[in-house]
């Protein structure tokens, strides 16, 4: 019974996207095409970039608020550069502004030693700022629509490039996580930091990297975007960050760091992508829409709660141990 | 038949009666409405451009938030034969190649009229200041734009002393407006607002500093029932009327035409009409 | 008591146990009242508008409604519930509640109703991250998704308007002199501080933010006093929106948005730890005047509106900063 | 038991400098905000030896160690290893070195495996990627060569604390060190693991690795060292070697005078019986624990780590749930769901886990103190102020906490102190029965003996109590009756004229000893 438990609780991503699926499928007529799956795939893609480089920040123990903000500050000078740069080199330049706006972000949580969500907090008002600041507040344009067509296309039937990279991204993170020495140590960081340093790895390096990876996607995330709507625009992104956290939670990774996966948040995304489809097929209200997508992120999370808390009358106690500023590292 | 209708946003007082009237008058003709609420997010907006096509709808009408950022979604729309046209805000040129039609205010034009309305009241001299709306967004762009433009043209000797943004928001609106008037005092002859909510925020505040002086003239956008209320007591100058159940009418009756395979105009206006003290009692506001 | 035990004291009660820094004590203590001094000092030299009563009262009137918020959002900073997200939500819910039920059941009962109904949202939060351990980020963030979407969907997705000139005309009049918002902002602030500071239930939420398994040994309800610190927030958010609302006579789902963020701002830049177990009413009320006065004076001197985010950035960054570095030499 | 061990590891062979000493440190000061914790130490170890380090709480010993494996900066002075000066900036510095440090408090990571942990910070590996099978191999290996029985691919958090504090040793040895520090590393271990860890330790010092050993129990001490160095106050007092010097002499060092009798006999009268335990289970950790605790009376809670001993205690004390069975207090059946209830029926409990459960850290010792009993200092839910200032007062000179300043953030106090505090804050709530759950691990001497001396005061006062100690010394020193626990099962409670040091370990580990 445990067991069937811990199994049901170990791919429960999988089981809910698969349950959202089959249920979708039922009731909304013409759900399951290749067109749905292609064009889903699509739209997850910008959430699922900055999602990917959340992950590894969450599971660092660490957090960026900041995401939306430079995903429309990479898309701006991305396209802001196009006319003197061209666009290729035009858009290196935007995904690495987004790895500066990490460095800045990682730095000042190592550096300063403070909290990462009241830092990000600081750093969103800025970059956004930055990006109002530049742009005078108007959208700015690309130099080539043509080329933003070409973005949008769907290949093969089933990937647009975007959601290609995504994927590709997910994929060579989850074996980074799972199989290399610098992939534990990022859960030893989250899990523990000051053990983590006293037994040699750098933890601070470790976030600091970690903040540069989400920056960069976030970058690589904004830079598509704006290639693909051919505009550089200081609102895009407002509305990203949370959504952005709930497909990583969803996916099974912990905020307080040092648990999660990177398959878990490419289901989370999915999930949260399906589902979206699926009640906008329906035309269902877009309130409504938040209050299904509410439930379901609270319903995950207090599974996952509960689930853990009946298994320690069954043995482990890991109330001891999750509550213990030793073993968390002083962590509440 | 069944619309794809991407709006703004459910619940904001000009986008909420023109989903209203789409909403009715798509029942009478029979046309199925799949409504998507971009909340005013243009992201959101993009995506949700993908699910009316993967749906494989008749036809799109979609209330742009940016002027270029859809343009791949038309695209990949033109592509599955799916007709599109544009309701309430314009986008970039562009655009037109993919679209059938733009029905909705011209908001430039709609920034001209109250500049024009404006001189009118401070007698073409005097400095104003100018709430706009959420930076970056295409009507407030429009608006503003509009507005400057045609004191240029005109070369009115109207000095602009500030430009802030309040997001057409009334609460916003209160604070910058309490802000402004510390700041300019006196010098505030003249308002512009880019909505009549904003305008509104700046009257509370106006009443909030100088209980007793007279507001200087105000010029909002809308035509709401409040607006009207203000311009007879005298405490706005003028509204420009933009009925927003015209606005949704025109859009779901220009679908129509288009699934009966009829040709349509490429630009279809709503009718304009600014609003004073003179013709307050015989213009119906707008909502 | 023991001979042994009094001769210890008299050791080590030497030198070995000096009083820490005195200089960074007083900077921890007085540092913030010498920013918002020199901001004053700087606005009167800079803008002749600013040093007037009209302006103060201006400033008063425009904090008070977010005051009210940040009143609430100490508690749960200090009990460790990191940030309540939830509050745009509330405020909403507290606002179209006010409007909405006028006509049904006339202003005063309807603005009590929003304010219970709000404090219910509350004590959902509360119960989620109190009694089953859900993380505060993901639980306000759930529900207030959640309420804002039954909310909307109660009124239909529209706009509400006030039906009541008379309780609009009292809240945005005067009572000697002050405006009725900012006297109901003091007695709020008053009270909180005074449960906060001399209150059983303000030791508890300290105790609790600052080592929950011990303060659970010492027989605090620490459940409960979690959950309570975001059903304060909840009430006091309720109020600000029915206040909001009744000096608006109107209200939209998103008339909070951004609330959150603007009370977490003055709270951290009071000083009051993001992990919890320190701080007090005054200091983040203290945190709040000077983010008004900072704002009113760019405003004033016509600093744009993107520079002015960009400025708040720096400074939560910079305050943050100083707790972790204040908090390293052992001080605050 | 003696079995043989054999090295799995490869023969060490310390690169001898220009001397035989693994690390020398002079002058070492250190100074923390309000605190001179070192002042002008000098402390030196040779290969291939034990070097015990003793002292009270808060002489210095931790922060010692933490200079030396770079956790901390010295404020001034030289460390040595090898014979070169080392700067030592990082724990990755003193790591390279050859330095490995097992801490007071564990530092390991919950959410990684038993190997994983094992290895942190060097796993073994190709081109970046961990080589698993490698690293299982390896702490197979040397968790058996530690004789324990953790399964390598359990994840940490899973494990009880004295297994994770064995992870913790393993993890120093595994990294082949030149230098180990062990400070208290047999607090919460048994009797049967410390025995193993010695055989260890011996292993190594033979191999020629310099080990550090700091430890309260001078029992150990003297067992396992070869040299000793007392602090006190922060500074180094003396090093002489373990032969010519014996208990009470260290003591004598590390108090600045004679202790003489270091477990008193408290002579109290016992009455009735305060608090019944009805054969409760948690459906867990414990099943069927019964006894009782009598007015006047300590009752000692032994057995081996993990046998239960703390879970029962929070269960009594509504901390945890009771599946089965029944408390009775003062022959009325009592139900106790939460602390709140075991205060208001007069139960207290002091945790074992001091820094954990004990202390609100950024609170003064006033605001600690009066935590508990705070709803009896109030007034329509305002608190009183003079009500809590003066029980803190009193509290501070009955216990003399040092520093006597009630406004002193807690923190700031060293071990002994802060546990006085704690002991402080649950008599205030004046309970008829309190619970100690070790109340003197990490204690020193003179702290110990005023603990015991304040226990002897409250049993002659009347009240119940319930003592779980590791230290089978002092439970046959203070206790009147014991009940040992082994399993999660409990022995009917034993006078303790009846029992000796081998009959409780028998009764612990269930094997009978000749
Ligand atoms: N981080 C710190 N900040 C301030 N004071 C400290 C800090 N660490 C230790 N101290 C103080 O330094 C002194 C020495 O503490 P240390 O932990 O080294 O003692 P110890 O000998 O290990 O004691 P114990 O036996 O209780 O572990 C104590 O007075 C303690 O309060
Ligand atoms: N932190 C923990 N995580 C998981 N299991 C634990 C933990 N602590 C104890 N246990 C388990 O709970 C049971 C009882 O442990 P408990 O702590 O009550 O024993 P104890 O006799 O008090 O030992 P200790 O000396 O460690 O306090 C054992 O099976 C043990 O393995
Ligand atoms: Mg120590
Ligand atoms: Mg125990």
């Amino acid at each position: 019974m445990r067991q069937t438990i811990a199994i049901v609780l170990q791919y429960r991503v999988a089981i809910i996207l698969a349950l959202t699926l089959t249920v979708s499928g039922l009731i909304v007529p013409g759900y399951l095409s290749e067109t749905t799956l292609s064009l889903g795939l699509d739209r997850a893609a910008a959430i699922g970039l900055i999602a990917t480089g959340l992950t590894v920040l969450l599971i660092a123990g660490q957090i960026d608020l900041s995401g939306g903000a430079i995903f429309a500050l990479a898309g701006i000078v991305s396209t802001i550069l196009q006319p003197s740069l061209g666009i290729l080199p035009a858009a290196l330049v935007g995904v690495f502004v987004g790895g500066l706006c990490g460095a800045i972000n990682g730095g000042l949580v190592v550096g300063l030693k403070v909290n990462s969500l009241v830092l990000t907090l600081a750093t969103m008002l800025i970059f956004r700022a930055v990006a109002h600041w530049i742009t005078n507040s108007q959208p700015v344009t690309g130099t080539d629509i043509m080329f933003s067509l070409t973005m949008a296309q769907i290949y093969l039937d089933i990937f647009s490039i975007r959601s290609a990279l995504f994927i590709v991204c997910i994929i060579l993170l989850h074996l980074w996580l799972t199989r290399t020495i610098a992939g534990r140590n990022v859960f030893a960081v989250g899990s523990n930091a000051t053990a983590a340093e006293e037994s040699g790895v750098a933890a601070g390096r470790v976030v600091f990297f970690g903040f540069i990876f989400a920056g960069s996607l976030a970058g690589v995330a904004g830079v598509l975007q704006s290639l693909v709507t051919n505009t550089g625009s200081p609102v895009f992104g407002s509305e990203l960050t949370v959504a952005v956290i709930a497909a990583v939670v969803v996916g099974g990774t912990r905020l307080e760091g040092g648990r999660g996966s990177a398959l878990g948040t490419l289901g989370g995304v999915l999930t949260m992508a399906a589902l979206t489809m699926a009640m906008e097929f329906q035309s269902v209200p877009a309130y409504l829409q938040q209050v299904v997508s509410g439930l379901i992120l609270i319903l995950l999370v207090v599974l996952d709660r509960t689930v853990h808390t009946r298994g320690r009358a069954a043995g482990a106690i890991p109330l001891l141990v999750t509550q213990n500023p030793i073993t968390t590292g002083g962590k509440p | 038949k069944t619309v794809c209708y991407v709006t703004a946003a459910d619940s904001h007082a000009y986008a909420t009666p023109a989903n209203v009237a789409l909403q009715e008058r798509a029942d009478e003709l029979g046309i199925e409405i799949l409504n998507l609420s971009q909340d005013f997010d243009v992201q959101k907006g993009t995506e949700q451009l993908n699910t009316c096509v993967a749906r494989g709808v008749d036809g799109i009408i979609l209330w742009p938030l940016d002027p270029q950022a859809y343009i791949p979604g038309l695209a990949r729309a033109q592509q599955s034969n799916i007709p599109s046209i544009l309701i309430n805000s314009p986008m970039a040129e562009q655009a037109n190649q993919f679209i059938k039609s733009f029905t909705g205010p011209d908001v430039y034009e709609e920034g001209e009229m109250a500049a024009d309305a404006l001189s009118t009241a401070m007698d073409g001299k005097g400095s104003v200041v100018i709430i706009a709306g959420q930076a970056g967004n295409g009507t407030t762009i429009g608006r503003v734009g509009g507005f400057v433009d045609r004191l240029k043209e005109v070369n009115s000797d109207i000095e602009v002393l500030d430009t802030v943004n309040a997001d057409f928001d009334q609460q916003k609106a209160l604070v910058v407006s309490r802000d402004l008037i510390t700041r300019f005092g006196d010098k505030i002859m003249g308002v512009y607002a880019n909505d009549d909510t904003m305008a509104r925020g700046f009257i509370d505040a106006w009443k909030e500093a100088n209980p007793s002086e007279p507001t200087p003239p105000i010029v909002g956008i809308n035509g709401q029932k409040d607006a009207f209320e203000s311009i007879r007591s005298g405490e706005m100058y003028a509204t420009i009327v933009q009925s927003p159940v015209e606005d949704g009418k025109l859009a779901i009756n220009t679908m129509a035409e288009i699934l009966d395979g009829k040709e349509v105009d490429s630009r279809l206006p709503i009718p304009l009409t600014v609003v004073t003290m003179e013709n307050v009692n015989s213009v119906e506001p707008a909502f | 008591m023991s001979e042994i035990a009094s001769e210890l004291d008299s050791e080590s009660s030497n030198e070995r146990f000096a009083r820490g820094s005195r200089l960074v004590d007083l900077l921890s203590k007085t540092g913030l009242s010498l920013a918002i001094l020199a901001v004053i000092l700087y606005g009167s030299f800079s803008s002749p508008a600013f040093f007037t009563t009209g302006n103060f009262l201006n400033i008063l009137t425009s904090m008070s409604i977010i005051g009210i918020v940040v009143v609430g959002m100490t508690f749960v900073l200090v009990v460790g519930g990191l940030a309540d997200l939830s509050v745009p939500a509330t405020i909403a819910c507290g606002a179209i509640l006010s409007l909405g039920l006028q006509p049904v059941i006339g202003p005063v009962p309807a603005f009590v109703v929003a304010v219970a109904l709000s404090g219910l949202i509350g004590s959902v939060n509360g119960v989620l991250v109190g009694y089953l351990g859900v993380n505060p980020i993901i639980a306000t963030l759930g529900i207030g998704t959640i309420a804002l979407g039954i909310v909307q969907a109660a009124v239909g997705g529209v706009i509400v308007y006030g039906a009541n000139p008379e309780s609009a005309e009292f809240v945005k009049g005067r009572l000697f002199g002050i405006p009725v918002v900012v006297l109901i902002f003091l007695a709020v602030a008053v009270i909180g501080h005074f449960i906060l500071a001399r209150s059983f239930w303000g030791r508890w939420t300290l105790a609790t933010g600052g080592n929950y398994s011990a303060a659970e040994a010492s027989a605090v309800p620490v459940k409960a006093v979690k959950a309570g610190a975001f059903v304060i927030t909840a009430v006091a958010a309720g109020i600000s929106g029915g206040l909001l609302g009744l000096t608006l006579q109107s209200a939209r789902p998103l008339i909070g948005q951004g609330y959150e963020f603007s009370a977490i701002t003055a709270v951290v830049v009071g000083g009051v730890s993001i992990m919890g177990g320190f701080g007090s009413v005054p200091r983040a009320i203290a945190g709040l005047i000077f983010v008004q006065l900072l704002t009113n004076v760019m405003v004033l001197d016509g600093v744009r509106t993107p520079i002015q985010g960009f400025v708040l950035g720096i400074l939560i960054a910079g305050a943050v900063g100083m707790d972790s570095a204040l908090r390293k030499r052992g001080v605050a | 038991m003696g079995k043989d061990l054999t090295l799995v590891r490869e023969e060490i062979k310390p690169e001898m400098g220009s001397t035989d000493f693994a690390l020398s440190m002079k002058g070492i000061t250190k100074t923390f905000p309000g605190v001179k914790a070192l002042s002008n130490v000098n402390f030196a170890v040779k290969f291939g030896t034990v070097h015990a380090v003793v002292g009270e709480n808060g002489a210095g010993k931790s922060t010692l160690m933490k200079v030396l494996s770079g956790s901390y900066q010295p404020t001034s002075g030289t460390i040595e290893v090898g014979g070169t000066e080392a700067r030592l900036r990082r724990p990755a510095d003193a790591q390279a070195l050859g330095i490995r440090m097992v801490h007071q408090e564990l530092n390991l990571v919950p959410d990684l495996t038993v190997a994983e942990n094992i290895y942190l910070g060097r796993m073994p590996g190709r081109w970046g990627f961990l080589d698993k099978n490698e690293m299982l191999q390896k702490a197979t290996a040397v968790l058996q060569e530690q004789e324990t029985a953790i399964d390598p691919q359990e994840i940490l958090g899973n494990l009880s604390i004295s297994q994770q504090q064995l992870v913790e040793i393993a993890k120093a040895y595994a990294a082949n060190p030149r230098i180990i520090v062990l400070d208290e590393p047999t607090s919460s271990l048994s009797e049967h693991e410390t025995a193993a860890l010695f055989r260890i330790l011996r292993k190594m010092r033979d191999a020629g690795i310099a080990i550090v050993y700091i430890s309260h129990r001078l029992k150990e001490v003297l067992e396992i060292a070869d040299e000793v160095t007392v602090l006190r106050d922060g500074s180094m007092i003396e090093t002489r070697p373990i032969a010519g010097i014996s208990a009470s002499e260290m003591i004598q060092l590390m108090v600045g005078r004679e202790v003489s009798n270091v477990f008193p006999k408290s002579p109290a009268k016992i009455g009735e019986p305060v608090l019944r335990v009805n054969s409760i289970s948690d459906g867990a950790n414990f099943r069927d624990v019964s006894f009782d605790v009598r007015a006047g009376e300590i009752l000692g809670l032994i057995g081996l780590v993990g046998a239960g001993r703390t879970e029962v205690a929070r269960a009594i004390f509504g901390l945890s749930g009771i599946v089965e069975g029944t408390l009775t207090l003062n022959g009325k059946d009592v139900v106790i769901n939460s602390p709140a209830e075991a205060v208001k029926a007069g139960i207290a409990y002091v945790p074992e886990d001091r820094k954990g459960d004990g202390i609100i850290p950024g609170m003064s010792i006033r605001e600690n103190i009066s935590l508990p009993v705070l709803r009896s200092l109030t007034t329509f839910g305002w608190i009183r102020g003079k009500a809590d200032r003066t029980l803190a007062d009193q509290y501070v000179k009955q216990f003399s906490i040092s520093p006597p300043d009630p406004e002193r953030r807690v923190n700031l106090l060293s071990g002994g102190n802060q546990q006085k505090a704690v002991i402080a804050k649950w008599l205030a709530a004046k309970p008829s029965v309190l619970i100690l759950d070790e109340p003197t691990r990490g204690v020193d001497v003179g702290a110990k003996a005023e603990i015991h001396n304040i226990i002897g005061q409250l049993v002659a006062n009347g009240m119940a109590v319930v003592m779980i100690s590791s230290e089978l010394p002092e439970v046959l020193g203070v206790c009147d009756r014991i009940v040992v626990m082994r399993d999660g099962q409990a022995s009917p409670p034993i006078d303790r004229q009846d029992l000796t040091e081998e009959r409780i370990m028998a009764l612990a580990t269930g094997e009978e000893v000749a």
